[in-house]
Formats: C-alpha cells, sequence, structure tokens
C-alpha cells in the first residue's frame, strides 16, 4: 500500500471508513448509510455516520473538519454542493484521507474517485423510453425536478432531452421543466399548475422522491389515473400506493443499499490502496460484481448497473425495504 | 349607624418594596355622599383607591362593605360588590370600541347562549353616553376620541357597573373648565341617585363645588378628615403639606441681566398658538395653566423635540432652530422633563451614568470615554445638587423622588447651558426635596441662567417666580409681574371661560 | 351645558378612517386585481377546479393563522409551529402506521393533543416564566424539531402505512369540498364567535390592547396568554395531521419555516404586531392573498427564483403602506382632539 | 426650620467602591466560563482527539465565521430590537461578491468591498425601515427584509453556482498566520473591537443607554435614530465579514447559503447574557458563550452525535440561559 501522507495513521485499530450524507432524516440517505455501514463492518473496519440536520455545504464542511480531526482514512460524502466541499475536502486529502463520493459527486479536483448509483446517460433515456411506452409516443410531457441546483437531477433532465432528439419520439413534446424543491406543497401546486396550463398534457416524469409521490398524490386525488402517466424516480415505500394503484405504470430507482455498499467497498479499497482513482483499475464490489473505473468530465467514476425498474409485480417485496 | 358608612376602612397599611405608600390608614364613607380625598402628589391616594378597588391587595388592615368585613383579591371581586374606579392615568383599551370599553369584563350576555350580546351593549351604552350628554358613537374607536372623551366613557364604564361606590382619581385634570362643569353636574346627580363617591382632585374648586367631607392624606397617613364649610384654605393647606408654605422658599433677589431666550408667536397645530415670551439671565419665569394646558408642548418644542409649525425662538437676539434635544443642548438650550421615570432617567443605571450621560463628549477623545473624568464630574454635579446616596454608583432606582430629580437637575448642569427649562420638577417630590430644589433654582438664576420654571402648584409659581406666565388651552392667557399677585388671579386667568363672562355671571 | 364633543364631519378625514377601519376593502381590491392580472395571462386561473384546489391549498395556512392571529394579538409571536406540525405530523402517522385500523378522527384528536402540549410548555414558559415569546419559541422550535427527527430516525411514514381512512381525512371531499375547506370554514366560524361573542375572546384583544388596563380590569393576562399559544399549540398539531394525511406522507422536515408564511398571511391582514389589533376577514384575505401567490405563480410562469422576491417585496409593501396609513389616521385623530 | 438646615449640609459621594468578593464574583461570566470549562472537559472526556491545540484551534474555524455576527447582534439585543435577516445579508453579500467576480469579471479585491458594500447597505435599509416606520417593529421589518434579501440573491444567482475564485481568496477561511487560524484573529480582533466600543466609548455607552430608556436617552441628547441605524449597518457589514469568511471556506457560494444562521447567532447572545428584555449584555460574555455553543457543538461531532440532538440541546441551553435569571427572581419574590 502507498503511503498515507504526512499525518497518516499509523494507529494500528481498525480503519475509520465515514460516510457523510446531505441530511439527516432521509430515508433514501439511512439506507445508502445501513448499506455503508455493514459492508465495511463486514470488512472490519470502523463506520462513523454523519449528516447536518440541514441539506447544506455549510453542514457538510464542519462535520468533514471533524472527521480529519479524528483522522478517519476514508471519507464517502453525497455532496450538497459540487464545488462549496472542495476546499474542505482538499484539506482532508492534504492529510492523506482518501475521498470519494456517492450519489451526488463532488468536483474532480476534491475526490478520488466517485461512486455514481447508476449511469447518468441510462437513468435520462431509460425514463423517456417509459413515459414513451406509457403514453404510445405520442403527446405532451412535462417533468416535475427538485430545485433546479440539484446537481444529479440537472444532468439527467440533460440526458432526456438527448434522448428525446431521437426520431422515433418526433411526436412527444416536453412542455416544461418545473421545479418542486423537493417541498410538499410546492410539488403540489406546481403539479396542479402543470395539469392547468397544460390540459392536454400526457405524461409527468419526476426524477425525485418528493416529487413523485406528491403528483402521485395529485393524480390520485385528481382521479387521473390512466390519463395521465407517471414515472420517474422514488422511493419504494413512497411510491408503492400509486404504484398499486396504476398512478404509475413503473418507476425507476437503483437500490440505495447497494449503493451505500458499493461506496463502502470502494472506500475500503481506497483506503487499502488497492486503487488511487486512476481510470480503467478495476474495483472489486464483492457481491455486486467487478466495474472498471471510468472517465467523468475530469474525474473518475464508477458507475453501477442500470436503475431497477419498479412495478405492480414487485413493488410489494420492496416496499418495506426503502 | 350601622348603615350610616357604606365603606370602612380600619388601619389599612400598604408597603411596596422600599416604599410605605400607606400607612395606617383610617376611612369612612357615607351613603350618598361626595368625599373628596386630597394630598400632594406620591401622598397615597391612588394607592388607596387601588386598594379599595381590589388591585392591590393590603399589606395590612381591615375593610368593611356595609358593615361586612371583606376582601377583595382582584379587581373583579371589588366590582361584583358594586365598587368602581376611574383611575387617574385613563386606562382604556386603544384598539377596542367604545361599547368595550364600557364593559370589558362585565359585558352583557345572552341569557341561555352565554354569547355576547352586542346590540344590547351598543343600546345601553348609547343611553349611557346620553344621560351623560354626549353623543360619541358607541361603535367608535377609543383612539379616535379626545382625552376628555375617554374620560366620559371612563364614567360611563363605571356607571355601567350599576356601582354603589364610585371613586374619581383626579378625573378633572385633563378636563377644560367646561368639561368639567359637566362632570360636577354628572356628579352630583349620580349622588343624588345614593351612590356614594370618592373624588380625587388637587384643584380647590372641585372640592368646594362637590364635595361634603374631605379627607387629606400626607405621607402615607390620613391626616384628618373635615366638613368642607368648616375647613379654610390655609387650614387644608397646612394639613397637606405639614408647614405654611412660604418658610420653604429661599429669598428673590432680583439681579436680572439680558434677555436671554426669546420666544415669538410659536405656533402648532393643536397643541399651542401665539407664544410669545421672553426669559432674561437671572431671571426665573414661571408657567402655571392646568394640566394639559400645554406647557409641556411648549418647552419640547423650544427644546427640539417636537416640531413647530410657525413662530422663532431667538438666543441671545438670533434665532435658533433645534430639530433635536442634542441640537438645542449644543444652543445652550436645557430641559427637565416632566415625567422623571419615563423621559428623565434611566432609573437602573448608577448616579454617574445618569450625570454624565448628557455630556459624554466632553468625557471622551475621540468617543473613548475617560473614567476617571467622569467619575471627577458626576462626583462635582452630583455634589452641587446635594444628592443624598453614598457613592455615586448608587442606582438612582434606590432613590427617593427628590434626590433622583436631582440626579436630573445635575446631569443638565454638566452642559454649558444658558436657558433651562424645568417642566414640573417638585412633581411627586416630598416636602424636603421641594425646598431644595427651590433652593437650587435659586441658585441657578443667580448663577446668570435663564430659567423657565414651570407647574401646576400655584404656592410654588408664586413663591419661586419673578414674573408668571398663564396658559390655557395651548394660548398664554395672562401675565403677571410677581408683585402682589394672588392664587385668584392666576386661577381666574387659567380657568375662566371668558372673564367678562364670568363677571357679569 | 352639553360636553362638547368634537366629533365634527369632516369628509376627508371620515374617509380615511374608513379606509383605515375597513383596510381589507383594499386588500380585498388588490386580490380582485391580481386575480383579474392572472386570469389574463392563464385563463385556466378561475376555473372552479383551480378555485378548489386554491382553496384546499390554502386551508392549513387559514387555520394556523387564525392561531397566529391570536397570538400576535397578545402581542406575542409563535415561531415554533412548523416545528410542531411535524412532530405531531409525524407522531400521528407513526401511530397510524402501527395501528392502520385506528379511526381517523382520534388520529385528529391525538395530533391536537400533542400540538397543545407543545402550546402549553411554550404559554407556560412566556406566561409564568417570562420569556418573551420569540426567544422562547425559537428555542423550542429547535427542540421540536429535533424531537421529530429523533422519534422518527430519520425514517419517513409514507403512504402505503397508512389506512384510506386516515389519506380520506385532507384527501376526501363532501358534496364535492374537500374536507380541509370544510374545516377552515369550520374553525374560522369557530373564530369568529370566539372572537366577537365570548368574553374570552375580547379579553385577547383587551390583554394586547393594553396590559395595564386589562390588569386593572381584573382580566388574568398570564391566562389568556397560556390559552393563547395552547389554542396555537393545538392548531398547529391538528394541521400537522391535516398535513400528513393531505401528503400521504410524513417527514422530519415537515412544514419547515412554514411559520414565517403564516406570520407573512397575519401582518399582511393587518394584525398589529404591537398588538390589540387584527380581524378575522383580514387574516382570511392575508391568507388567501399568499394562497393566490402561490397557485398563480406557477401558472404564470414566473421564474421561481423571483417568487422570494416578490413574496418579501409584497411583505414589506404590505406593512409600509399600513404604517404610513397609520400614521395620517392617528394625526387626524391627535388633530381633532386639539379641535 | 433648623431640621429643613441640615439637608444642606455638604455632602460628599464616594467615588471608589470599596472592594467586594461579592461584586468580583457574582457575575454571569463566571457561571459561563465554568460552563466552558465544563464543556472542554466533557470534549476531552468524550473523544482523545479533542483536547490538544491543533484540535481546539481547528475546530474554531467550524463555528467562528458566523460568530462575527454575534457582536452587532448584541448590540441590536441591548437596544430592544432583533435582527432575524442576517443570513440572508450574508448570502446576498457573499452571491453579489461572487457574480461581481464571475460574471461581471471585475478583480477580487473590488468585489469583496463590494460585499462589504450590499452587507452594509442591507443594514442601512433595515436601520432606516425601523427608525421611520416606528409602528413597525424590528421584527416585522427584518422578516420582510429577511425574505427579500434571500429573494434577491436567488434573482441575481437563480440557484446556480458561482466560484472560482483566486488562490488567495482561500486564505480568509482556511489561512494561518503564525500557526493561528486567520479567521480566529479577526474574530478576536473584532471582539477587542466590539469590546472596547461597547464598554470603553461613548458610543456603546449611548447603546445601553437606549436599551435601558430610549426615551431618556433622547431627551439627554442622545441621537437614537442614528445610532440604531448604525447598528444595524453594523450587522449588515459584519454578515458582509462572515459572507467572506464562509465564502472563502467554501469555495463557491450560492443564494441558499447561511439559512437559519440568525438563530445560532440570537441563542449566542442571549447565552452570553444579552438581556432580551434590551439594555445589558457583556462582550465577555457573549464571546465565552459563542466558545460554549462552538466547542459544544465540535466536541459533539467528535463523538459523531447525531446533529438532530444537538438542535436539542442549543435549544435547551437558550430556554434555561435566559429562563435561570427570571426563574431565580421569581423565588426572590415569593
Ligand atoms: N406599584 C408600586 N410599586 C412601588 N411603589 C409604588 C407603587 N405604586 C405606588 N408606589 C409609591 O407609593 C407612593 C404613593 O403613590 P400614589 O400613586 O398612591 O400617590 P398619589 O397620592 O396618588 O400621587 P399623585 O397625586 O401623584 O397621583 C409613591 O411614593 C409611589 O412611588
Ligand atoms: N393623559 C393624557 N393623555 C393624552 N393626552 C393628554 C393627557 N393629558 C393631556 N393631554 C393632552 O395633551 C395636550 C397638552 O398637554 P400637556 O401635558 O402638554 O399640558 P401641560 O400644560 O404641560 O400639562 P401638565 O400639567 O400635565 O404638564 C392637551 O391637548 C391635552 O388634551
Ligand atoms: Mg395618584
Ligand atoms: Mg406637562
Amino acid at each position: 500500500p502507498e503511503s498515507n501522507g504526512a499525518s497518516g495513521n499509523t494507529d494500528d485499530g481498525p480503519k475509520k471508513y465515514a460516510f457523510v450524507f446531505k441530511n439527516t432524516g432521509n430515508p433514501y440517505g439511512e439506507k445508502m448509510q445501513e448499506g455503508f455501514e455493514s459492508a465495511v463492518k463486514e470488512l472490519g473496519g470502523e463506520v462513523i455516520l454523519r449528516s447536518p440536520d440541514q441539506p447544506t455545504a455549510e453542514g457538510q464542511i464542519q462535520i468533514i473538519e471533524q472527521l480529519i480531526t479524528q483522522k478517519v482514512d476514508v471519507i464517502a460524502v453525497a455532496g450538497n454542493d459540487p464545488d462549496a466541499l472542495e476546499p474542505a475536502l482538499k484539506k482532508a486529502r492534504d492529510q492523506g484521507i482518501k475521498v470519494l463520493s456517492v450519489d451526488s459527486a463532488v468536483n474532480a479536483d476534491s475526490r478520488d474517485i466517485h461512486v455514481n448509483q447508476a449511469n447518468p446517460e441510462r437513468i435520462g433515456r431509460v425514463q423517456i423510453e417509459a413515459v414513451s411506452e406509457m403514453i404510445g409516443g405520442e403527446g405532451q410531457i412535462a417533468v416535475l425536478s427538485a430545485t433546479s441546483q440539484a446537481t444529479n437531477q440537472n444532468e439527467w433532465i440533460e440526458w432526456m432531452k438527448k434522448e428525446l432528439e431521437k426520431e422515433e419520439y418526433k411526436n412527444i413534446e416536453l412542455v416544461k421543466v418545473a421545479y418542486g424543491d423537493d417541498l410538499r406543497d410546492k410539488s403540489v401546486s406546481e403539479t396542479e399548475a402543470l395539469l392547468k396550463s397544460y390540459p392536454d398534457l400526457k405524461a409527468i416524469i419526476a426524477p425525485t422522491t418528493v416529487g413523485i409521490a406528491a403528483a402521485g398524490k395529485v393524480l390520485t386525488d385528481k382521479g387521473l389515473e390512466g390519463e395521465v402517466a407517471l414515472t420517474g424516480l422514488g422511493l419504494p415505500s413512497e411510491m408503492a400506493t400509486y404504484i398499486e394503484s396504476g398512478v404509475s405504470p413503473w418507476m425507476y430507482l437503483w437500490n440505495p443499499i447497494d449503493v451505500g455498499k458499493a461506496a463502502a467497498y470502494t472506500a475500503y479499497e481506497l483506503g487499502e490502496g488497492n486503487i488511487s482513482g486512476e481510470l480503467e483499475e478495476k474495483v472489486d464490489l464483492r457481491d455486486l460484481g467487478e466495474v472498471e473505473v471510468v472517465e467523468d468530465g475530469e474525474g473518475a467514476q464508477i458507475m453501477l448497473g442500470d436503475p431497477f425498474k419498479f412495478d405492480k409485480e414487485n413493488i410489494d417485496e420492496w416496499k418495506d425495504v426503502y | 349607624m350601622l348603615n350610616e358608612f357604606v365603606l370602612e376602612l380600619e388601619g389599612i397599611t400598604k408597603a411596596f418594596p422600599g416604599v410605605k405608600a400607606l400607612d395606617n390608614m383610617q376611612f369612612q364613607l357615607k351613603k350618598g355622599e361626595i368625599h373628596a380625598l386630597m394630598g400632594e402628589n406620591g401622598a397615597g391616594k391612588s394607592t388607596f383607591i387601588k386598594i379599595i378597588t381590589g388591585v392591590h391587595e393590603p399589606t395590612e388592615g381591615d375593610m368593611y362593605l356595609f358593615g361586612e368585613k371583606i376582601s377583595f383579591k382582584n379587581p373583579n371581586d371589588a366590582e361584583k360588590m358594586g365598587i368602581a374606579a376611574i383611575y387617574q392615568h385613563v386606562t382604556s383599551y386603544p384598539d377596542l370600541s367604545v361599547t368595550e370599553n364600557i364593559f370589558m369584563n362585565h359585558e352583557i350576555r345572552h341569557p341561555t347562549w352565554k354569547t355576547l350580546n352586542w346590540r344590547e351593549m351598543h343600546k345601553q351604552a348609547r343611553e349611557l353616553l346620553c344621560e351623560l350628554g354626549s353623543s360619541i358613537d358607541p361603535k367608535a374607536q377609543m383612539n379616535t376620541l379626545s382625552v376628555a372623551q375617554q374620560q366620559i366613557i371612563e364614567i360611563a364604564k363605571a356607571i355601567s357597573t350599576k356601582a354603589k361606590i364610585i371613586i374619581m382619581d383626579e378625573p378633572t385634570a385633563a378636563l377644560t373648565a367646561r368639561e368639567s362643569e359637566e362632570l360636577y353636574r354628572i356628579t352630583e346627580k349620580l349622588r343624588d341617585e345614593g351612590t356614594s363617591i370618592i373624588f380625587i382632585s388637587h384643584r380647590f374648586e372641585d372640592m368646594y363645588r362637590l364635595a361634603s367631607r374631605v379627607t387629606v392624606l400626607r405621607d402615607s397617613k390620613n391626616i384628618g378628615t373635615w366638613n368642607v364649610d368648616e375647613i379654610s384654605n390655609d387650614k387644608l393647606i397646612v394639613a397637606m403639606v405639614g408647614r405654611e408654605i412660604n418658610q420653604i422658599f429661599p429669598d428673590k433677589k432680583m439681579s436680572a441681566g439680558d434677555t436671554v431666550l426669546e420666544v415669538k408667536s410659536l405656533s402648532n397645530l393643536g397643541d399651542f398658538e401665539d407664544i410669545s415670551f421672553s426669559v432674561k439671565s437671572g431671571e426665573i419665569l414661571g408657567m402655571t395653566g392646568l394640566v394639559g394646558a400645554g406647557r409641556t408642548e411648549v418647552c419640547q418644542a423650544i427644546f427640539g423635540i417636537t416640531r413647530f409649525e410657525k413662530g422663532e425662538i431667538l438666543l441671545d437676539g438670533s434665532p435658533v432652530k433645534s430639530r433635536s434635544p442634542q441640537e438645542a443642548m449644543q444652543n445652550g438650550i436645557g430641559y427637565l422633563a416632566e415625567d422623571r421615570l419615563e423621559q428623565g432617567l434611566v432609573v437602573n443605571w448608577s448616579i454617574e451614568k445618569n450625570i454624565t450621560l448628557a455630556n459624554l463628549s466632553e468625557l471622551s477623545s475621540y468617543t473613548w470615554l475617560h473614567r476617571a473624568k467622569e467619575k471627577e464630574q458626576a462626583k462635582t454635579f452630583g455634589e452641587k445638587v446635594q444628592i443624598k446616596a453614598t457613592s455615586i454608583f448608587d442606582t438612582v432606582h434606590s432613590l427617593s423622588g427628590g434626590n433622583q430629580q436631582k440626579v436630573a437637575v445635575a446631569k443638565l448642569l454638566t452642559k454649558d447651558l444658558k436657558v433651562i427649562l424645568l417642566d414640573e420638577p417638585t412633581k411627586g417630590v416630598d416636602i424636603g426635596a421641594k425646598a431644595a430644589i427651590y433652593e437650587i433654582v435659586r441658585q441657578l438664576a443667580e448663577a446668570g441662567y435663564a430659567v423657565l420654571f414651570v407647574s401646576s402648584e400655584m404656592p410654588e409659581i408664586l413663591g419661586m417666580s419673578d414674573r408668571i406666565l398663564v396658559m390655557k388651552e395651548g394660548r398664554i392667557a395672562a401675565e403677571f409681574v410677581n408683585r402682589g399677585v394672588t392664587q385668584e388671579m392666576i386661577l381666574e386667568a387659567a380657568m375662566g371661560e371668558e372673564p367678562v363672562q364670568k363677571k357679569s355671571g | 351645558m352639553e360636553i362638547k364633543v368634537a366629533h365634527t364631519e369632516n369628509p376627508k378625514k371620515n374617509m380615511l378612517t374608513l379606509f383605515y377601519q375597513f383596510r381589507e376593502l383594499g386588500l380585498l381590491f388588490f386580490i380582485i386585481l391580481l386575480c383579474i392580472g392572472v386570469q389574463m395571462r392563464n385563463p385556466s386561473f378561475l376555473t372552479g377546479e383551480n378555485i378548489l384546489d386554491l382553496a384546499t391549498n390554502t386551508s392549513i395556512l387559514v387555520i394556523l393563522s387564525l392561531g397566529m392571529m391570536i397570538v400576535l394579538i397578545t402581542r406575542g409571536i409563535d415561531l415554533s409551529i412548523g416545528a410542531v406540525i411535524a412532530l405531531s405530523g409525524m407522531l400521528t402517522a407513526q401511530l397510524v402506521a402501527a395501528n392502520p385500523s385506528i379511526n381517523p378522527l382520534l388520529c385528529l384528536l391525538f395530533g391536537t393533543i400533542i400540538g397543545s402540549v407543545c402550546g402549553i410548555v411554550i404559554g407556560l414558559l412566556i406566561a409564568r416564566v417570562g420569556l418573551l415569546p420569540i426567544i422562547a419559541t425559537l428555542a423550542l422550535m429547535n427542540i421540536f424539531r429535533g424531537l421529530t427527527f429523533l422519534v422518527s430516525d430519520g425514517e419517513w411514514v409514507s403512504s402505503y402505512q397508512m389506512s384510506k381512512g386516515f389519506v380520506a381525512l385532507a384527501g376526501g371531499s363532501f358534496l364535492g369540498i374537500n374536507h380541509l375547506i370544510w374545516v377552515a370554514v369550520f374553525f374560522c366560524l369557530v373564530f369568529f364567535y370566539f372572537l366577537n361573542y365570548t368574553r374570552t375572546g375580547r379579553q385577547i384583544y383587551a390583554v394586547g390592547s393594553n396590559p395595564q388596563s386589562a390588569a386593572v380590569s381584573g382580566i388574568k393576562q398570564s391566562r389568556i396568554l397560556l390559552l393563547v399559544y395552547t389554542i396555537m399549540g393545538g392548531l398547529s398539531g391538528l394541521c400537522g395531521v391535516l398535513w400528513v394525511s393531505k401528503f400521504a406522507s410524513a417527514q422530519g422536515d415537515t412544514a419547515s419555516g412554514y411559520e414565517l408564511t403564516v406570520i407573512a398571511a397575519c401582518i399582511l391582514g393587518g394584525v398589529s404586531i404591537a398588538g390589540g389589533s387584527g380581524k378575522l376577514g383580514g387574516v382570511l384575505l392575508g391568507a388567501i392573498l399568499l394562497g393566490i401567490l402561490n397557485n398563480a405563480l406557477p401558472l404564470l410562469n414566473v421564474s421561481p427564483f423571483w417568487q422570494n422576491g416578490i413574496q418579501g417585496f409584497i411583505i414589506l409593501l404590505a406593512v409600509i403602506v399600513n404604517s404610513i396609513v397609520k400614521r395620517r389616521v392617528d394625526r387626524t385623530h391627535s388633530l381633532r382632539r386639539a379641535g | 426650620m433648623e431640621q429643613e438646615k441640615q439637608t444642606y449640609q455638604p455632602r460628599t459621594l464616594e467615588t471608589q467602591l470599596p472592594f467586594s468578593w461579592k461584586r468580583l464574583f457574582f457575575q454571569w461570566e463566571w457561571m459561563l466560563l465554568l460552563i466552558l470549562v465544563a464543556v472542554l472537559l466533557f470534549g476531552s472526556y468524550v473523544s482523545p482527539y479533542f483536547l490538544n491545540y491543533p484540535s481546539l484551534r481547528d475546530g474554531t474555524m467550524v463555528f467562528l465565521d458566523k460568530a462575527i455576527i454575534v457582536f452587532p447582534m448584541a448590540m441590536i439585543m441591548i437596544m430592544r430590537d432583533i435582527d432575524i435577516s442576517v443570513g440572508s445579508t450574508v448570502a446576498l453579500s457573499s452571491v453579489v461578491m461572487a457574480s461581481l467576480y464571475t460574471t461581471a469579471g471585475l478583480p477580487m479585491e473590488v468585489a469583496i468591498v463590494a460585499c462589504l458594500v450590499t452587507g452594509a447597505v442591507c443594514g442601512l435599509i433595515n436601520g432606516l425601515l425601523i427608525v421611520k416606520f416606528k409602528e413597525l417593529s424590528a421584527v416585522i421589518v427584518t422578516l420582510g427584509t429577511m425574505i427579500l434579501y434571500r429573494g434577491i440573491a436567488y434573482i441575481i444567482l437563480e440557484d446556480q453556482a458561482a466560484g472560482g475564485f483566486p488562490e488567495w481568496f482561500g486564505f480568509f477561511g482556511w489561512g494561518y498566520v503564525f500557526g493561528i487560524p486567520f479567521l480566529l484573529i479577526v474574530f478576536a480582533a473584532l471582539a477587542i473591537v466590539f469590546g472596547i466600543l461597547m464598554h470603553q466609548t461613548t458610543f456603546g455607552r449611548k447603546v445601553f443607554a437606549i436599551g435601558n430608556n430610549p426615551t431618556a436617552s433622547r431627551f439627554s441628547g442622545v441621537r437614537v435614530d442614528r445610532i440604531k441605524v448604525i447598528v444595524f449597518m453594523l450587522a449588515g457589514l459584519l454578515a458582509a465579514i462572515t459572507a467572506i469568511f464562509l465564502t472563502s471556506r467554501m469555495g463557491s457560494t450560492r443564494p441558499n447559503i447561511a439559512t437559519m444562521y440568525e438563530l445560532d447567532i440570537i441563542a449566542m447572545a442571549a447565552l452570553g447574557g444579552v438581556s432580551t428584555a434590551g439594555g445589558k449584555g457583556r462582550i465577555l460574555g457573549v464571546v465565552i458563550a459563542v466558545f460554549i455553543i462552538g466547542y459544544l457543538q465540535y466536541g459533539l461531532g467528535l463523538i459523531n452525535m447525531p446533529s438532530q440532538l444537538f438542535l436539542i440541546i442549543v435549544g435547551a441551553l437558550l430556554i434555561l440561559s435566559v429562563a435561570i435569571p427570571k426563574l431565580g427572581s421569581m423565588i426572590k419574590r415569593k
């Protein structure tokens, strides 16, 4: 293994793996932390799970400072802001701490590697494919996103737009991208506004948990099941009702537990010095298979598989899981 | 005999932290009488009233209503027993309607539903007001009314409780002579209907006009009760003040110099109009009038606190315009506020900090405060006015009213002033301290200040002033050179409708 | 020999007074203008469906504004209501998840009780210990929010865990009108009655208008304060249940920052922060104005980034205009007093 | 007459107080110091990483940025007002600075000046509104501007991030001078400046006077309105300084930074003994309170305490710190 840097951790105890999620009280994050924790335990490391109470970069910076002081070996972070964590994470890396981002990337300078929950291109394209299938390849569609600063969502929406350029979707028109800010009441208002402003709307894509659940509720309340289709990315627990009722024929998500596990394995490999975040390295994700490090803008990342499809058939077994 | 006294008080004592506001007070009220209660400021009159109405609980003593011993835990108890009060400071709800002010806490309610019966309340309010000879709209909001009108509402409120005992604490203080006359009529009417009334006033004429008996309070004690037609003015004053009055005024040494302050037809619509006077260096110009005559407003306008619309203020012959107290003081004008606690002093500060507050810039270089200089100045001026305290670090709160006033005066002295406006400097001050303040004021004049001395108390105006201005309803009604002026002359000027009418009527 | 009642009829002054007393009319006028403007841009605004949606979405705001109004009338403020909503919503949702068969009305009661307990704590701190409302509720906002995260352990309660009956609390409708609207109307009527036709209601105004007078009239101020914060807490608790039922999901950060919206509705509606005054009609209109803004801004395609700015601007504008009008009216009064 | 004369005997006033242990030790600051020591002991007990110089030193960088605003906030609270718009002011000044640098391409130095000006103007607007519209309380005005300022920040940056500042800009938030964090030095300097301002200058004296009795202050020639405006401007200015440090620490900025800062700041001031009813408070107490809350949070962070527990602890601390003196006097009254 390569040197751990100047202040490297020479104590012999188990290595410390820290996971910093965006904020507390988010079941998606809780599940990811769960996966991370179980995998690290299995590998014999020590786990630290932290998140600020508000989804802010300031909160994460504080936590990262505290983790540096505790001399952790690896920090995995789901960034609230791709750039704002850079100084803090750089400081960590200067002290020999390995840094990876999970779920929401931080910029290439502040990390060794990014664990992407799924291929963003596939996430974007797959939702257009789904919507096209639901509405028979014709009609108006709209997107209900989180906040317009959400980098993940924006990337996916870009891919959706690219996918829509294909000849087969020429009859599908994306009329609006609305932002519900991941607030229930705002998402509801935005959905209602979409329905009223575009009476011929055929489908809504909501690539965010709060948004898709709020849209599902509105469509249910308005009895638009079968008239306006709903798909996107959402937690099975939140969406179970609407998938079972058919308001959303199906939707996608990856398994956050697996994402957490993948982050843990990657962190382990980084911490042990088995990988360093160079392109084309192979990362052993144990039961999740082996993946290759690929390019991501200026940085490196590994990608998990396609998002998983949840429909009437399988939602029942997943709704209690996450 | 049992029923001769409606209300009897036996040895009532009320102690506030640090003050004994009432000391072993005896009092008897007959049915259907108007009983005047007199005494100096702070003698304990208002406290006495608040004991009777259950706002305060007495520390000691017993109270009997119609021969039965009672004790009130809160004002509701007193109200239920038929006691109502009109407090000295108007206690209205400015945001609520007239009707509500009248019926607050004894609203008329629907017998079964217990809902408020607005229609009935409005009706009764209108009737009550009509009875009082007023046409105020019961639905009007209280803060749209004048002070006099609010006073009428307070009376209506007391009557509406169908009280057998009504207490009026200086109800005429804010009323004009004509309005007072109306109040007399109402009060007499109530008395004729069998209500007993306790009437507190500083005005002798109120007492002579209305009351059959008078009780005098001094230093928290009952000095005695007399039948009004058996007591003379002088005797009453001795009872109230405890000594003959002219003893306490310092000798006048007329040494007036040049005119320092000249006020030319100062007007502010609604407050005062066409005020012109001048004060010379070394002179004490007394200014009197009834409460609400606008003296405070004139002083505050000169001092830059309030604006005036027309007129001019000349200092040493050249016009000055002070837009703030700060500028006024720079110009050489100082003002001793009427409301010592609210406007004059920072009561939970030390004597030192209070004395230096107006003069901080001179005790500092580049805003850095020199502590040693500050202490020195506080000591110098504190001793100059003879503040009774152990150190300059005593909090003003712990001082007696008179000594508090001395602190306020000391604060003025720190500034380089030419004119000092003293607004009721002896209000709420005990007699010893009063004498001390008179002495200070006289010394100020001798030191060359031009002094405007505002007071409602005739004796001190007569005893202190070189000249006397009398204000009435925002105007200067008369000016006297203080030689052979009598109380009657001043009162006539301050109160009379039109002097001519008065003579003929 | 009549006391001169200086009620001189000066039409101009009286117009101003009238305007001040019925400032609600101005607000109503503003709302109508706004509606016309929005309607011209997007014709689907004034449709029955949208109006019902708007009313449904504004109901919770209306209910909370009623509570906040009485708090403000007593010269207080309550910043903790968002946190109380979250706490009661979360606990109720957990109750429902654990006992799906529980009667939905019992849930309402449960949430209301939780909220009332929170309110009593606040009330005691303010009325008995004498803390400033802003400090006490700020601190308790932190505490309640923290408690919510603790009891939920970061998890949400999702719609599939909620019984049909529970979701129907806020989702169902009666006579084609959503339950929430009925609840809001019910509370408006109750408050109208309470504030105008009960003694306690008027005492709330009295305490806020002049605490010293209230004391000499024998009104127990601390009792009124306690009552007011308890009502506010109870309403917040109730709204927590309704909120969770409406969105069929309970989260730890539910209604975060909502207190400011509620306060803004009250201030827009002419409730004075200095206490003593505030009318139900005004508050209703204030809440409706905010509801319309929330509904119309998406319909108008207003950039989401402008929404905050527009809201802040409208609030400041409204309070400043209000204060200028009040000043002019007061000046008229002082002149009249002298005249 | 004889009796009267007695009161005219020359009377002297002491200018020196006799030494008193009670006065020396009966101070809120001692209590705070005790709490701080307890926090430090607690920290070193629960975490081996806590009690050493680098840790305590770097720990300060975590909380001192917002703590800068606590000084003017203390002054505002002493004057019986409150400013809940400071978080938004931080965001707006930061956004103005960043967008001037990135989109307008101005030099960073100019952008920093613009940031300070923006903060001061925000404070000035608050102050002027409060002074000109006395009927509105500071709560209302700053509630409105809180929404408005952040709204303007959103309008400017539209939820984008702006960053890419020059290298040297990072020094503010991360740099050391002689091994001491620059932020800590600035905080200490501000503490001294404000300590002097509040307790040694005429300005501070007047602030206290206003807090104790605004009318009497005005009648004594204190320019109450002007001082209020200046203090609110100071709050805006220091919010802008916070913005510089915060932006430097993050390397980029967004309109949603510094949300809810006002809360933490008010809590620090209240714990520091600033009486919320006005008129009382000392900078020393406030400084100690900043370190209490900061190190408590830091220590709890080092043992990886969930952040929501921290919410509860700060809330409870705030209530206790304002309630204990009240309870004391309540009991005394009984
Ligand atoms: N609540 C209180 N706490 C402490 N002291 C009080 C209180 N109320 C009155 N006092 C004191 O009791 C004394 C008597 O006051 P009171 O108001 O009864 O006088 P008063 O005769 O009505 O005077 P005035 O003519 O000015 O109305 C004063 O020294 C006053 O300062
Ligand atoms: N208690 C009061 N509340 C409100 N307004 C009042 C009150 N007393 C007087 N006023 C009004 O204020 C105006 C002038 O009163 P001001 O106090 O200046 O008179 P003054 O001659 O200084 O009386 P005082 O004897 O109280 O010093 C009058 O128009 C009067 O109606
Ligand atoms: Mg009195
Ligand atoms: Mg006066």
